[in-house]
């Protein structure tokens, strides 16, 4: 079966307050880049699974972002890319 | 594959001749790299060696000593308590986070590997100047590392310290140690038993993580940081967890013969360690190893230092039951390999032999490389700073100004910011937690005992002199666990210093190591474990020698453990103790005078041990209220901490003008709180024996301190205590050194 | 009565709670792995704090997902008897909405352990009888990721049926939304909190105030 | 001056355990998704910030990564996307 590599970003919702964000904007102000405006963490998640094609795989990784990979109270997600290995 | 000089991982022309020669051939690469390992400083001791057997080893409680994963000390209740301290400098220098997480993980599995449960951890840490963002990044990253690995275990970070010295810039200490409880009948020690007995490994899959880790560990830090990118290592608390209730677990099916956690050196050195004290030799048949990474090599699998792996010994028969416990919690365990009658470490992979050397060249034949004497090292370049670039001048001239700048000192402030992030109080053991008393108090379930422990060291005290500052060091921390009325049992020494091969790093060595014993001796408690980490140093600055001294002790009855805060107004407060004390090394000396100074005298360590066993009979006798070791800053910052503690005051009517009173340090001083119903029959027990005991006020239900006069509100203390460290990380520029 | 303590990788603070159940309350307790899938004979259910899986993801987050919650998705329905979930517990139990609401990153953005004062915030619970309705208390937090969120209708419904039992007063240490510290569901058989009553079960400890809130909950077992 | 919105990630290094990826995919297999073959986990960071051009603000953001978003010792990072605000 062919192997897909997956890439799936996954943020808190921009209503969410993010303190991870919060502290990352202030130390990087505090070390002099004072251009930066706002910051917001989020997951990156990269997936290598097995699927018999693209869409297949799509909708494989949908299921797992909804059963798993996010919490829909607090998260939005997208996902990045989906490709096939050479 | 080219030739490849063996020179190029770490060993020594002369081992390099003494192992060809003693071998009778060419070690093949396999082979080297193991040498490598095994005679590293890390895992040799080869210069730490011949010093550390002058330490005192042995005493009644003793159940284990030094040379095993950590000491053991009885309780005499049918439990023993296991403990030991371990550094990780290097790898928190380039990688705070995880270099201080995976040393957590491994002093807890040096514990386990007694068949004790890990009750607590401590740390002390050492760091540069804190207005530096360096020194902030790595504050901030070891400090989440310490908390992510304690706290994902469910193991409680109780106490520790934070000190900063400018010679600590490059090379940060982070020294942690482990205490654990095991029943006399349970401990387990890290032997291979009868040939015929299996070896199985246990735990994580083994990648390729921290090759060459022990060897990194053995050599300065200097040059770019590019270089050492192969050998940080991730650790897994989450794994560490789950090996701690499965190898417990594993433990009680009788048949478990000895265990060792894989630490520096991983395979290549654990399982002949453990066959060393049982006399036998190893086979192991790599090949066996479960993988994380598939296709590694032999080497590579030899020399892997992934987290979270340990070898048990087995009589043969009981091996699947092991498995299988190991198994339901989700690791890995297989049958590596088996211990032989022959005294060979025997490496195979598959059929293929890919190592084979005998065992006492492999564990010993590193002593045999003659060491030059002390006078033949070099005398080295790099040097240590005496003086403070942030001294403050001119001194508060008030007692009240001067007491409100003394405690924003980062070495006296509360450490608040540090330990909320540690999870203190899981286990449910933690009567006094830190920042609430000298020690931290581990209730021992079903008893009125507890375990009170501390860990001290005074970078200042052993740049005046290492032997003398070694010796108050280990006094001090007596006196820690006697404030809470634990007599105190026994002791684990992490020795930080410099590169040994330079002539005035070796000789500090070897005088910490004097005073370490002289006072040990005194006290009457044995050394049982301890880590020696050299070449702490950089191209133009080396650490001080920073001995840091881990003490246990026990607590008879914790109805009568002293309070840590004054108890109740109207009794009286006394100093127990000398009146005489050093402001040379003192903390007062360095921040306004911003150098170190000279001790007037030697201290009288037995004088020390006859106050201090006064006081602990005094404490037995129900008459002290409160009790707090004076240290750093002195009887002034003693007082203040005992007040903001908790939420009374001090009237002291007239001071003393003399500040080598209140702000000298020496160890063998405590603050004292009695009632006065009790004052007449303390004053005069305290005249019997000899203890000096001089008053010093009284405490008010008024939450301020009055001093000559002068008074300061406790909220005024307090936000000066805790201002400093929440400060490092607000706003305030560093300079990005 | 029996209690269970559920245990799952990565628990830590199973000791705790079956020595404030055992040794505090005097109720019979067993630890109960994981695994099980069955837990009709007992009366009460804690999942206890911990790191369970790590807390790898989300906390909570993987050990929700396991068969466990199944059954105790099933034991709350068929109203067996009470679920407490503790910390990393009350975070399993949102993350598999059994409790509404979630928790997320402490606002401080740092792990916190601590006494913390509280407020009952409704003494008429199962879980809070033992105190007198607006009481104040303190039990320890340990935890990065306590801060309470839900959105306004969720909210609106636990003000209105008076979910909300514990909350923070006066320091709010997480930024919990409105205070909270902690919930029960609409029938009152399930109770996540991320203080830790467990951790104040002795004297010793710092105080034994936690034991009341189990004591409750037994009394109601015992007696209806 | 404009504003930039950009997007870093940041993954552990190939060679080194990444635990969580390992938790993660375990859970995926144990639910039922056992196509999945390997997770690795990562930190997603958007960033607004303020720059001349194009070529300060991948400047800047460079600088920020090997300052403070990354450790060069364990990490790689990528800029995924940098985009002026209309
Ligand atoms: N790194 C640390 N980890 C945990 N607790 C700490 C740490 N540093 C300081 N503490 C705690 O803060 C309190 C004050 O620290 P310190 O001033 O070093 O104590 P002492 O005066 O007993 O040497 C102690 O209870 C200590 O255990
Ligand atoms: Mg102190």
């Amino acid at each position: 079966m062919p192997v897909y590599h997956a890439e799936l970003l996954v943020y808190l919702r921009p209503d969410l307050l993010d303190p991870q964000g919060r502290a990352v904007k202030h130390a990087l102000n505090t070390l002099g880049f004072h251009e930066v405006e706002d910051v917001r963490m989020g997951k990156a998640i990269r997936i290598r699974l097995q699927a018999e094609n693209d869409s297949q795989a799509r909708d494989r990784l949908k299921e797992m972002a909804e059963k798993l990979l996010t919490n829909p109270v607090i998260e939005d997600y997208r996902i990045l890319s989906l490709e096939q290995e050479p | 594959m080219a030739k490849q000089n063996p020179e190029t991982l770490g060993l020594m022309p002369p081992e390099i001749q003494v192992i060809r020669q003693r071998m009778g051939r060419e070690p093949n690469w396999v082979e080297w790299g193991i040498f490598s390992l095994n005679w590293s400083e890390h895992c040799s001791y080869k210069t730490s060696k011949p010093f550390l057997k002058m330490l005192p080893r042995t005493g009644p409680g003793v159940v284990v000593g030094p040379g095993q994963n950590a000491g053991v000390i009885d309780l005499g209740n049918g439990w023993a308590v296991a403990f030991k301290v371990e550094s990780h400098n290097h790898p928190s220098a380039i990688e705070p986070f995880h270099g201080a997480a995976t040393g957590v993980g491994g002093i807890i599995r040096d514990i386990l590997s007694m068949g004790a449960r890990p009750i607590a951890l401590l740390d002390s840490l050492r760091f540069g100047d804190p207005y530096t963002w360096r020194t902030r990044w790595l504050l901030s990253g070891v400090v989440s590392g310490i908390g992510f690995y304690g706290n994902s275990i469910g193991v409680p970070t109780v106490g520790g310290e934070v000190r900063f010295g400018p010679d600590y810039q490059e090379n940060p200490l982070v020294n942690a140690m482990c205490i654990g409880l095991v029943r006399l009948e349970g401990l387990k020690q890290a032997v291979t038993g009868k040939p015929g007995n299996l070896l199985i490994l246990a735990g994580a899959p083994t990648g390729k993580d921290g090759i060459h880790g022990a060897t990194f560990a053995s050599i300065d830090l200097i040059g770019p940081e590019e270089e050492k990118r192969p050998n940080v290592q991730i650790g897994d608390p989450f794994y560490g967890k789950l090996l701690i209730e499965a190898t417990l677990e594993a433990l009680e099916i009788p048949g478990i013969v000895g265990l060792q956690d894989l630490g520096a050196g991983g395979l290549s050195t654990a399982p002949p360690e453990m066959a060393r004290r049982s006399g036998t030799g190893i086979e192991l048949d790599l090949s066996q190893v479960p993988l994380r990474t598939p296709q590694m090599t032999p080497y590579e699998i030899v020399l892997s230092e992934s987290q979270e792996r340990m070898v048990l010994a087995v009589q043969p028969g009981v091996e699947e039951q092991v498995l299988a416990v190991y198994r339901k919690w989700g690791l890995e365990a297989q049958v590596i390999g088996r211990v032989i009658e022959d005294p060979v470490y025997r490496v195979r992979f598959g059929k293929e032999v890919v190592a084979d050397l005998p065992m006492d060249l492999l564990l010993d034949g590193v002593d045999e490389v003659p060491q030059g004497p002390i006078g033949s090292l070099s005398t080295g370049s790099a040097t240590s700073t005496h003086t403070n670039p942030h001294r403050i001048t001119p001194q508060p001239s008030t007692w009240a100004d001067l007491l409100l700048d003394l405690l924003q000192d980062p070495d006296i402030a509360s450490k608040r910011w540090v330990y909320e992030q540690y999870d203190w109080s899981v286990q449910t053991r933690s009567v006094v937690g830190p920042g609430k008393g000298d020690g931290a108090v581990l209730w021992l379930k079903g008893t009125k005992q507890a375990v009170v422990a501390t860990m001290d060291g005074n970078w200042r005290w052993t740049s005046v002199s290492p032997y003398e500052g070694a010796v108050r060091i280990v006094l001090e921390a007596a006196c820690n666990l006697v404030a809470h009325g634990a007599k105190p049992l026994g002791i684990t020494d992490c020795l930080n210093f410099a590169n040994p091969q330079e002539a005035p790093t070796l000789q500090e060595f070897e005088q910490v190591i004097q005073g370490l014993r002289d006072a040990a001796l005194a006290l009457g408690i044995p050394v049982v474990s301890g880590n020696v980490s050299f070449y702490n140093q950089s191209e133009t600055r080396r650490i001080p020698p920073t001995p840091v001294v881990g003490m246990v002790g026990l607590l008879e009855d914790l109805e009568r453990m002293p309070q840590a805060n004054f108890a109740q107004p109207g009794n009286r407060v006394y100093l127990w103790g000398s009146p005489q004390a050093d402001l040379g090394g003192s903390v007062y000396q360095w921040r306004y005078q911003g150098t170190l100074g000279e001790f007037r005298k030697p201290i009288t360590k037995e004088e020390v041990v006859r106050i201090l066993h006064a006081l602990l009979e005094a404490i037995h006798r129900g008459w002290i209220r409160s009790a707090h070791d004076v240290s750093e800053g002195g009887i002034l910052v003693a007082i203040a901490e005992m007040a903001i503690q908790g939420s009374y005051g001090l009237e002291i009517p007239a001071m003393d003008p003399d500040p080598a009173f209140w702000l000298g340090e020496a160890p063998g001083r405590w603050i004292v709180e009695i009632s006065p119903r009790d004052a007449h029959l303390v004053e005069d027990f305290a005249r019997q024996r000899g203890v000096p005991l001089r008053f010093l006020g009284t405490v008010q239900a008024d939450p301020h301190l009055s001093l000559s006069g002068q008074t300061i509100s406790l909220d005024r203390l307090r936000d000066a205590y805790e201002r400093t460290f929440p400060g490092f990380f607000e706003g305030r520029d560093a300079s990005t050194q | 009565m029996k209690a269970a303590v559920v245990v799952f990788p990565g628990t830590t603070c199973d000791f705790d709670a079956y020595d404030a159940l055992k040794e505090g309350v005097g109720v019979d307790t067993e630890y109960v792995f994981y695994q099980t899938r069955d837990l009709s004979k007992y009366s009460l259910v804690v999942l206890p704090g911990g790191f369970t899986y790590g807390d790898y993801l989300r906390s909570g987050a993987i050990a929700s997902r396991t068969p466990i919650l199944d059954a105790v998705r099933d034991y709350v329905e068929k109203e067996w008897g009470f679920v407490v979930g503790i910390c990393n517990g009350f975070q399993i139990l949102t993350e598999s909405r059994i409790l509404p609401g979630a928790l997320t990153r402490n606002h401080t953005n740092a792990f916190i352990c601590k006494p913390v004062g509280l407020r009952i915030a409704n003494a008429e619970t199962p879980f809070t009888e033992e105190f007198e309705p607006g009481e104040r208390l303190s039990l320890p937090i340990a935890h990065a990721d306590g801060r309470y969120v839900a959105d306004p209708a969720t909210l609106q419904r636990l003000h209105k049926n008076r979910q909300i039992f514990l909350v923070y007063d006066p320091e709010n240490p997480n930024g919990s939304v409105d205070n909270i510290a902690g919930i029960t569901n609409e029938k009152q058989n399930v109770f996540g909190l991320m203080p830790h009553p467990e951790r104040f079960w002795h004297p010793w400890l710092g105080s034994d105030v936690g034991i009341r809130f189990f004591r409750s909950l037994v009394r109601r077992v015992r007696h209806g």
